[in-house]
């Protein structure tokens, strides 16, 4: 059964920080229609930040997953700072202790991940926000953890229901953040944090996918 | 972007600090935290603390309330983002006079979190901290989901008032009953005939088409409640009295408090042609004008556009309101 | 054009009006005269008055100098435009306390032929005028033909130091000379980013290309002394810097007035960019920052761009400026 | 010889103002070009408020010109109500008590109003003003009031001499008013004074032209 070494795969998080940088202009043209346009610059001036903070340090996942959480958390401000610098924070208390991560493994941190966000905000699966990207995702790897499905396999259909979680807030009206005073008009658009959500949990599963030991 | 910019990542940062040096007899920087700025004044021993904080961009605000009967420290945050909960955390330490601190800040989801977890950091240091949240926005949400509007320019009454009865004494709860009252008081309404942009992204992170306006825009560009054609100054003044009005239902012969601001790049002379309609709107309807503020007091960087807030006046509120303070932004 | 306005040609009455309006406690019209703002103070018995006027379009400026310990009346003029010699020979009346009064007013060709036209009616009225021709700009003109320069944003300084001197009860002569003193010890330049426009015209009067500044650029877009690739706020403060305190030239520990002043569409927080390192180039060059003043002082309608003010202080000068002033425009 | 009736041409006034308005935005556009870019506003506003004043009423010449320069002089401002206020004030004066106005009396009310420019603004002939169109007419009807021209010829050779002179501004440096400000660079563009001058000396010779009786 393929695992992950935790020890030495703190450069996983500096990937997930090139994603986003790269996003910046997207997410903060997305943010922008139903928003305030600052989605992109948030993110990447944050996970930017934690990458320069990492770069050339030798981390395990978990270290590397917590210095972006504190980063967020303490540098960044706006709603991105708390929820996602709680989501990583929890994500990476849930495996501070693993040698290895698998399947199971991968589930709960993102299940923890999910409580670290829900701690902070209040938002609904529906409600056009990240979490309707990560709810999915979340539910995903915990039923292919139950089915015994294998690892690779697993990343997959997490990384596709964050993208398919994300599509759907296309149709979705806003019920919290900024956009939701829109009403009706919060629609046809996608969600800023859905769209980086979808991002990261993307490259944490490729990621993850590339370095499996078998 | 014809602007005045130097890396567009050190805004906020050379923002402040220039804010600092010109007015360094009323304003500080917090030691521990570039990102709080302090009254010279506070904290002042047995006071109850007035802190409030938002994102950037909004100069003066909210920066420039800093000041003697005003707010005693800022938490300061990105351009259109929410400070740190540490920064606002920080903020209260540094007001905190040993009665009580009072958050006094508008509604955005971003600043929610950040205060609420403050808040936590607060209790945990010893301090106790009562918040009022500002949602003067008429714009925002229906009138039955208050709770939901945004906080705009009535923010800038409701720290001049929180600011006077702290100043005067009283109470933490106190404090925040007659912050609260100032608030409920006021409704506001924000008209936008032309985008800012986000120095970092380059170019407007909304439109707004030549020959329309944006009515009941947000201070972050936040769509309004109709995109209508640009109507003369004076239609638009009567459409922003009513819009306030009508959702304030005041009874004739109640004294009241307009503020008229421009948000950004707005020449002054125009505000004042605003403000002459609006204030003979407000007294057609038989209100009594009892004080009135023009000006560039809470903007949106270089938007294009005006916002009126009308806060219904109480014997106390009036009082409070006359409270001389010293602040940069007045 | 996205502006506030309804007929062009009633801007300037309406802006009066509103400015009048909002800041009764300090200001008035004069009975006879809708172009003419005189402070509610005014005229006081035996004390010099002070007058001053311009073209309108750069609000505050002029009639938010209006006030307490400052200009007692303000001659109003069209968009950009001298006022009319009857205007200024009706605020001379209305400043009138007996003790003659002192025009303070800015180098341009209409207001230097109306005031002396007001002069020579007042002097048939009995009344004694003297004038001070502010000439502050230093792009407007080589130094050794300052007497062609510009009046700009130096002015405010002008009126503050003149008006605190009557307020002292100095003789006529006295406030002449001393604000003469005041404005030869002032040096100014402007830079544009983007240029304004009448609205009865209806499209920039001037234009300056997308990545382009113009600099030592006029109040009224006259075009300044070079057109340079835009750059970035700190070399942009350091060329402003450069052009004031090369012609100032003065000694280092002299102890200098700085007023960094927006030209109608700057949002603040750029203000306080240039400020920040504007306050350290003249740090940097062994000059003591005494006072500083950031924001909308003196603008040109919806411009982008900003003027810097820097005025050697003596013992006079410094204590008149800190005398305490009641007006809209501070 | 050809005359004008002094009594009943006041209208000549209502056409220069007319010819005035049309140049609004011609004006001010030349004005913009070096100085502040007012120049035809000033100028609308003022001759069009002095027309709807005469709209209507049987006025002199002399009448119309001297309501016109009040106007000017007292409600406009800028530099043009004090320099064309007295030009026309001074103007109206000296035909004042003419019955009938001809060549020499055309000239010599010209001259007036030159001196009336001259006692106001310290300009010369050369300086890139409204004296560069205004001094030549003058010195061209004197001329042709000299050689004994008739009043038709005189009139149209005035009218040249303003177009000439306004063209020549062109090529000068400007040395007085805003403009003087730009030293070399305000060469190469016509100055709005002497542009607005030379249509009002046409106007006023095109309006005596078409009233001669003989
Ligand atoms: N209570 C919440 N829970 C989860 N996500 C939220 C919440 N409030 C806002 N968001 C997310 O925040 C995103 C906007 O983030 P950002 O633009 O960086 O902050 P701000 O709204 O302060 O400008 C929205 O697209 C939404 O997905
Ligand atoms: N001293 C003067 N004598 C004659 N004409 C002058 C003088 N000063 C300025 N002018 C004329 O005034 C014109 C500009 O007029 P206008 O734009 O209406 O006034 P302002 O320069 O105050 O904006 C210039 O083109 C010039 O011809
Ligand atoms: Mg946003
Ligand atoms: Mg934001
Ligand atoms: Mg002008
Ligand atoms: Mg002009």
């Amino acid at each position: 059964m393929a695992t992950l070494r935790n020890a030495g795969s703190g450069a996983i998080v500096s990937e997930i920080a090139a994603v986003i940088v790269e996003n910046r202009a997207y997410l903060s043209e997305i943010d922008g229609r139903i928003g305030d346009g600052d989605h992109g610059v948030n993110m990447a001036k944050g996970f930017s930040r934690a990458a320069e903070r990492l770069a050339g340090r030798e981390t395990s996942l978990a270290e590397a997953l917590d210095a972006l959480g504190q980063v967020l958390m303490s540098e960044i401000g706006g709603s991105m700072g708390p929820l996602y610098g709680m989501m990583f924070i929890e994500t990476a208390e849930a495996i501070e202790d693993a040698e290895t991560i698998d399947v199971a493994k991968f589930a709960s941190m993102l299940r923890a991940g999910l409580a670290g966000v829900e701690s902070v905000g209040a938002a609904k699966v529906g409600d056009k926000t990240m979490l309707d990207a990560l709810v999915p995702a979340v539910e995903t790897a915990e039923a292919a953890a139950a089915e015994g499905k294998d690892f690779p396999e697993a990343l997959a259909a997490t990384k596709q229901a964050a993208i398919d979680g994300r599509e759907r807030t296309r149709d979705l009206v806003a019920k919290i953040g900024r956009a939701s005073r829109l009403g009706e008009r919060s629609k046809g658009v996608l969600d800023a944090g859905a769209t980086s959500c979808s991002l990261i949990v993307g490259a944490l599963a490729d990621g993850i996918a590339a370095r499996l030991d078998r | 972007m014809q602007r005045f910019v130097n890396n567009p990542d050190d805004i906020v940062d050379e923002t402040v600090r220039g804010f600092v040096r010109a007015h360094a007899e009323l304003v500080r920087l917090d030691p521990g935290n570039p990102r709080v700025v302090v009254s010279t004044a506070a904290p002042v021993e047995g006071k109850v603390g007035v802190v409030t904080g938002g994102g950037s961009g909004h100069e003066p605000a909210f920066i420039g309330y800093t000041g003697r009967n005003m707010v005693d420290a800022v938490a300061v945050g990105e351009l259109f983002s929410s400070p740190t909960a540490k920064s606002f955390h920080d903020a209260i330490e540094a007001s905190n006079g040993g009665a009580g601190v009072v958050v006094l800040y508008g509604n955005y989801a971003g600043d929610n979190m950040n205060v609420k977890m403050a808040q936590k950091l607060a209790a945990k240091a010893g301090i106790e901290v009562l918040t009022v949240v500002a949602n003067d926005d008429v714009s925002s949400a229906p009138k039955d989901e208050r709770e939901k509007r945004r906080g705009v320019a009535g923010e800038i009454f409701m720290w001049k008032v929180g600011g006077a009865k702290a100043a005067s004494g009283a109470s933490l709860a106190e404090v925040r009953d007659t912050a609260q009252k100032a608030i409920d008081a006021c409704r506001s309404v924000g008209v936008g005939l032309a985008p800012c942009t986000l120095p970092a992204v380059g170019r407007p992170n909304f439109a707004i088409e030549p020959g329309k306006m944006e009515v009941g825009i947000g201070h972050h560009g936040e769509p309004g409640v109709a995109v209508e054609d640009l109507k003369p100054a004076n239609e638009i003044a009567d459409e922003m009295v009513r819009i306030v009005l009508d959702d304030h239902d005041l009874p004739a012969g109640t004294r009241v408090a307009v503020l008229v601001s421009g948000l950004g790049a707005t020449p002054r002379n125009e505000l004042y042609v605003l403000y002459d309609r609006i204030a003979a709107q407000i007294e057609a309807r038989g209100l009594v004008l009892a004080k009135s503020y023009v000006g560039d007091y809470f903007t949106s960087l270089e938007m294009v556009g005006a916002t009126l807030t009308v806060m219904a006046l109480d014997e106390e509120l009036e009082a409070l309101l006359e409270v001389e303070t010293a602040c940069p932004g007045f």
